[in-house]
């Protein structure tokens, strides 16, 4: 197709697509009168069943655990994918180019930068290693505590050299934390299994305390495990796409 | 309560993690690295055979961390395990395990990457397959083409993986947001999203524009992963160029498990809702012989034969898809039977190209042209196997396709039948065609393809070509899935016992009472009468006449040049090769075009018939 | 972590969601509106930036208005995971494929 | 007010495939398809909201104030993670293909036409 007949099949189809899909949007009970009643009846019960204050990750660890294993693997397989992806690239530069580049600052920081980050790297690791950690309590929770972590590695590199985040981060070690963290989760789940539950069941002691960081039982442990994988997944592609563009320096210095 | 529908997709999902976690002990231990995938999917088919056994009584509900429902509100996910969600997990289980096993000499360059990805896949299968869930579905099928992606571009050295994944991916990733949509538009209104209990919360309401968009919009998503025209682009771009192992996968179950998920969410949460059984079964059927058509066509017309097939795999989507449509037992029961026969056909050709491609390092069936002559075990297994997906009776595929003419008869809809069979022979007429002309060597090679000249040295990068043997660990899967299909058309009763599960998949009634009270209902009924599943005369000769019609027209094809006519360079089918090429560009912008138009389509179509 | 520090994080989270202690419910609406027509106009934004580099600093601006909607839709929780992952490291991913791009191009 | 949060639904995703059909850049045309997905997490939380309560959190406030719907909010977030990993991959594609085609425009991706 030509981009003109193209442009015009798709505006008379988006259309009649867009005009379709309002006519079921506008069935919809309006904005602000969710009818219930699964929301309200988790909210009516969460904090007496499960002593965590925060209802949206006690229904991602708890109520819904079993979503949260898919995604985590989903974000599992995309590092392992980004890893099959771009596994080529690596090995050329193996199997010939020095590895001079990876002392290079990293490029376009400045000074000023550098500095920033550096002073940055440790509270933004702490704000992420207690996102982590007070998933039961407070809106957090071991997703957004292991994107915050990544970052605070990724500082590591604006800050200085990549040789320092290889350092810091050799990939094999990573990819194995993360593999880790995906498993830890899901043999969680199992561990209440061969003590006789159903999967996911929250089989530790709930804690006396309604929102105390002890509380929750299995809701804890499971965001912790969740941080883990979810840093080490993003250390991993953030770290993949950082080496495409060193190596490409790398290449041009050369030839 | 027992616990082997969660461990089927737990252990897989441990195992790929645990792979990826010992990464440096594995790497340099490849043949550990093989045992350890193969143990992991016997074991996994092990326990879905097991469970298939239990499930025939009823569904088997499994309720994770113990939530059960409260005075029917499912607050946690559930699984619910029938037989025919069971069955297809197995048969996706029973496909990995044979990819397994014949990538034991085939992939040369494996890391830790392609099994741990393999295991994500069938985990995503099986949990889809599985749950009771209509967002856990959602999850599920995210994880199955997250993997399926990363698979296609297993071989990122070649520039047509690339392509074939970004399409894949694309078009796919629209498909799962429009079906995340539809999800949210009916949560806006039940409050719900367990399966059964959104069922009986929108049987509350007359059938309105919300039921209707909310099941377009889940089953596009569904729609597009099981390849039905308009939206059947991706497929063949994405088969031609993923590894053999994978299109296997693709083509014997993935597809296919997008119209299980369409089956699925009909019976479970429209059907009572939408009533108009009419209108959703000739929009369906609309699609579905379409999709049988064109796919036919384009399968006729490739020389790629992994395209060939993919192209195939497309056609047989549009035949399940109308056996589904017609929403009576025997047709479900058709398509059901039929996908398993077509899944162990399909996968059997797959394998037999991938040692054509290992011994002779081609796939461009004109190149090929009586090189597969010393390919003589392959070259057999490949002419059994082409026979099972030409329909040949006696095949389970033959079985499932001629329950689905049978109850379209019924049903006075005589013009499926006629276009089955058109589907049929040319599809069987594609495969006779490569079967009699690579490795025996029949008639003269077909003309040279423009398009495919730079084919013939693309796919080196799967296995280190020109081996002087063709190894057991490939032969013997090829061999037995072929002859497993032949062995499914064999059992006794068959008919009888798939049509039970047909009936108590189509009971929305009996699903919602064993989901959300735990209770078994003895007898289910279909709203259509449940036909005989026997095998008729008339079925009989149909077959063996469409299989007589497809060796002759492989062999009109093949001596074509030689024929009295001379209309040289007039190859058969030769018009439609200009259409082809236009319409499957490789530009993703066109594929997802299309999407959007023939959404709008079926959106109008459904929405005239129902308003 | 010592639970002062989970109460100040808790107290942060109130003050930060809007609640309908502290906000007229007129008001709340407003809020609602004006953010949802800005989050339509920057999902334009983004669509019609043809030049890469330029678009993904329109989507990590997008990613914050999402952010500042998911708060006045009383989601807390998503803000949170939209601002690390829409705002920043999405961007971030984009900028870096970016870069590699541009420099073979050269 | 009471629909336009679902207006708005709509013209994300319409102005998002929009992008995605006109493209001339794959990086642009992912940067559209993380449009198209924004438009899930507005309608799963438009649908899940209600007028006037609070956000699902009992930390400092009594266990029965009326609150929003928790659930659409979690499925939100894993809807985040899933764009995320689906944005990676496709990102790793985009750098290999450029590597092997040395252009990212759709349109000059050739290898499977026909």
């Amino acid at each position: 197709m030509t981009p003109a007949v193209r442009r015009g099949v798709f505006l008379v189809g988006l259309a009649g697509f867009v005009a379709f899909y309002l006519w079921g949007l506008t069935r919809l009970p309006g904005f602000g009168r969710y009818p219930g009643p699964y929301g309200f009846v988790i909210n009516r019960i969460a904090v007496g069943e499960t002593n965590a204050t925060g209802v949206v990750s006690a229904v991602n660890f708890e109520y819904r655990g079993f979503d949260t294993v898919g995604e985590e693997f989903i974000l599992f397989v995309a590092a392992t994918g980004v890893a099959t992806v771009l596994r080529q690239l690596r090995d050329e530069r193996e199997g010939g180019r020095g590895d001079a580049a990876f002392g290079e600052p990293s490029s376009g920081t400045t000074d000023a930068i550098r500095l920033a980050s550096l002073i940055f790297v440790g509270p933004v690791g702490l704000f992420g290693w207690f996102l982590a950690s007070h998933a039961q309590t407070t809106p957090s929770g071991g997703f957004q505590g292991g994107v915050v972590l990544a970052t605070a590695f990724v500082l590591i590199y604006l800050a200085g050299q990549f040789l320092a985040f290889r350092r810091i981060s050799p990939f094999d070690l990573i990819d194995s934390v993360g593999a880790v963290g995906a498993a830890g989760f899901a043999a969680i789940g199992l561990t209440a299994v061969v003590l006789g539950f159903s999967y996911l069941y929250n089989f530790l002691p709930l804690g006396t305390v309604p929102g105390a960081v002890s509380s929750s039982g299995t809701i804890a442990l499971i965001s912790f495990f969740v941080g883990i994988e979810v840093a080490a997944a993003f250390i991993l592609i953030v770290g993949e796409l950082v080496e495409q563009t060193l190596l490409v320096r790398a290449g041009r210095g050369q030839s | 309560m027992d616990q082997l529908p969660v461990l089927s997709v737990v252990v897989p999902l441990l195992v790929a993690a645990g792979i990826a976690a010992c990464g440096w002990v594995l790497r340099p231990r490849r043949r550990l690295l093989d045992a350890i995938g193969i143990v992991t999917c016997a074991g996994v088919v092990a326990m879905l055979g097991v469970l298939m056994t239990r499930v025939a009584r009823g569904d088997e509900v499994y309720w994770f961390a113990g939530f059960r429902p409260h005075d029917d509100v499912a607050i946690g996910i559930d699984f619910a395990a029938g037989s025919l969600s069971t069955g297809l997990a197995c048969l996706a289980a029973v496909l990995v395990l044979s990819s397994m096993i014949f990538s034991w000499r085939y992939l040369d360059e494996v890391s830790t990457y392609f099994h741990s990805l393999m295991l994500t896949f069938l985990a995503g299968m099986i949990g889809f397959c599985l749950t009771g869930d209509v967002f856990d579905l959602f999850v599920w099928f995210e994880l199955m083409g997250v993997s399926a992606y990363a698979l296609t571009a297993y071989r990122p050295e070649e520039r047509g993986p690339l392509q074939g994944a970004l399409n894949f991916a694309i078009t796919n990733s629209i498909g799962a947001y429009l079906m995340l949509s539809g999800i949210a538009v009916v949560y806006g209104r039940t409050g719900a999203l367990n399966m059964a209990q959104i069922g009986a919360s929108l049987a509350r309401h007359p059938p309105d524009g919300l039921v209707v968009v909310a099941f377009v919009l889940i089953i596009s998503g569904l729609l597009i992963k099981s390849a039905i025209v308009p939206f059947q682009f991706w497929l063949a771009d994405a088969h031609a160029v993923a590894p053999t192992p994978v299109c296997v996968l693709f083509s014997g179950v993935m597809v296919e498990l997008g119209l299980y998920g369409i089956s699925r969410v009909y019976w479970s949460m429209f059907g009572d809702a939408l009533g108009h059984r009419a209108a959703i079964t000739s929009v369906l059927e609309v699609l579905g012989l379409a999709t049988a058509v064109v796919g036919a066509l384009f399968c006729f017309r490739e020389r790629h034969i992994k395209r060939l097939l993919a192209f195939s795999t497309i056609s047989h989507s549009g035949l399940f898809l109308t056996g589904i449509a017609l929403l009576t037992p025997l047709g479900l029961a058709g398509a059901a039977v039929y996908v398993i026969g077509h899944a162990l056909v399909k996968a059997a050709l797959f394998l037999c190209v991938g040692i054509v491609l290992h011994r002779l390092g081609s796939v461009n069936e004109s190149w090929l042209h009586g090189r597969g002559r010393r390919l003589r075990v392959t070259g057999i297994i490949f002419t059994v196997a082409a026979f099972g997906l030409a329909d040949m009776p006696a095949f389970a595929t033959w079985l499932g396709k001629g329950w689905i003419e049978d109850s379209s008869d019924a049903l006075g809809r005589p013009w499926i039948t006629v276009l089955f069979v058109a589907a049929s022979v040319l599809v069987g007429g594609a495969v006779f065609r490569v079967a009699g002309g690579v490795f025996y060597g029949i008639g003269d090679a077909p003309g040279e393809d423009p398009a495919m000249a730079g084919g013939a040295g693309e796919e080196t990068g799967e296995t280190a070509s020109g081996r002087g043997h063709s190894p057991l660990s490939m032969l013997v899967p090829a061999a037995v899935l072929a002859l497993g299909a032949l062995a499914v058309g064999l059992i006794p009763n068959l008919g009888g016992v798939v049509e039970a599960a047909a009936v108590r998949f189509q009971d929305q009634a009996a699903y919602n009472a064993a989901v959300l009270h735990a209770v078994h209902v003895a007898h289910p009924v279909a709203l259509s009468p449940a036909e005989p599943a026997i095998v008729t005369l008339p079925s009989l000769l149909t077959g063996v006449g469409s299989v007589a019609a497809s060796i002759a027209l492989a062999l009109i094809a093949l001596y074509w040049r030689r024929l009295p006519a001379l209309r040289r360079g007039l190859e058969p089918g030769a018009g439609l090769a200009g259409v082809i090429r236009a319409l499957q560009s490789g530009v993703v912008n066109d594929y997802v075009t299309w999407i959007v138009f023939g959404l709008a389509c079926i959106g109008g179509a459904l929405a005239l018939a129902i308003r | 972590m010592t639970p002062p520090v989970a109460d100040v994080l808790a107290i942060g989270a109130r003050l930060a969601v809007v609640t309908p202690y502290t906000v007229q419910p007129a008001l709340m609406d407003a809020l609602q509106v004006v953010l949802l027509i800005l989050v339509a106009a920057g999902a334009t934004v983004v669509a019609f930036t043809r030049v890469p580099t330029r678009q993904a600093v329109a989507l990590s601006a997008y990613g914050l208005l999402l952010a500042v909607l998911f708060l006045a839709f009383q989601a807390p929780d998503v803000t949170l995971s939209e601002l690390v992952v829409g705002a920043v490291a999405l961007p971030v991913m984009l900028l870096l494929a970016l870069t590699r791009v541009r420099r073979r191009e050269k | 007010m009471s629909y336009l949060p679902f207006f708005v639904v709509a013209w994300i995703l319409g102005v998002g495939l929009y992008g995605i059909v006109t493209s001339r850049h794959l990086v642009h045309q992912i940067m559209c398809l993380i449009v198209v997905q924004s438009s899930t997490y507005v309608l799963l939380l438009g649908v899940g909201y209600v007028t006037g309560a609070v956000a699902p959190y009992f930390y400092d406030i009594p266990r029965h104030t009326p609150a929003v719907d928790p659930v659409v909010q979690a499925l939100a977030l894993t809807d985040v993670v899933v764009e995320a990993a689906v944005t990676a991959l496709l990102l790793a594609f985009a750098i290999q293909a450029h590597k092997r085609f040395g252009t990212l425009d759709p349109h000059e991706l050739v290898e499977l036409k026909g």
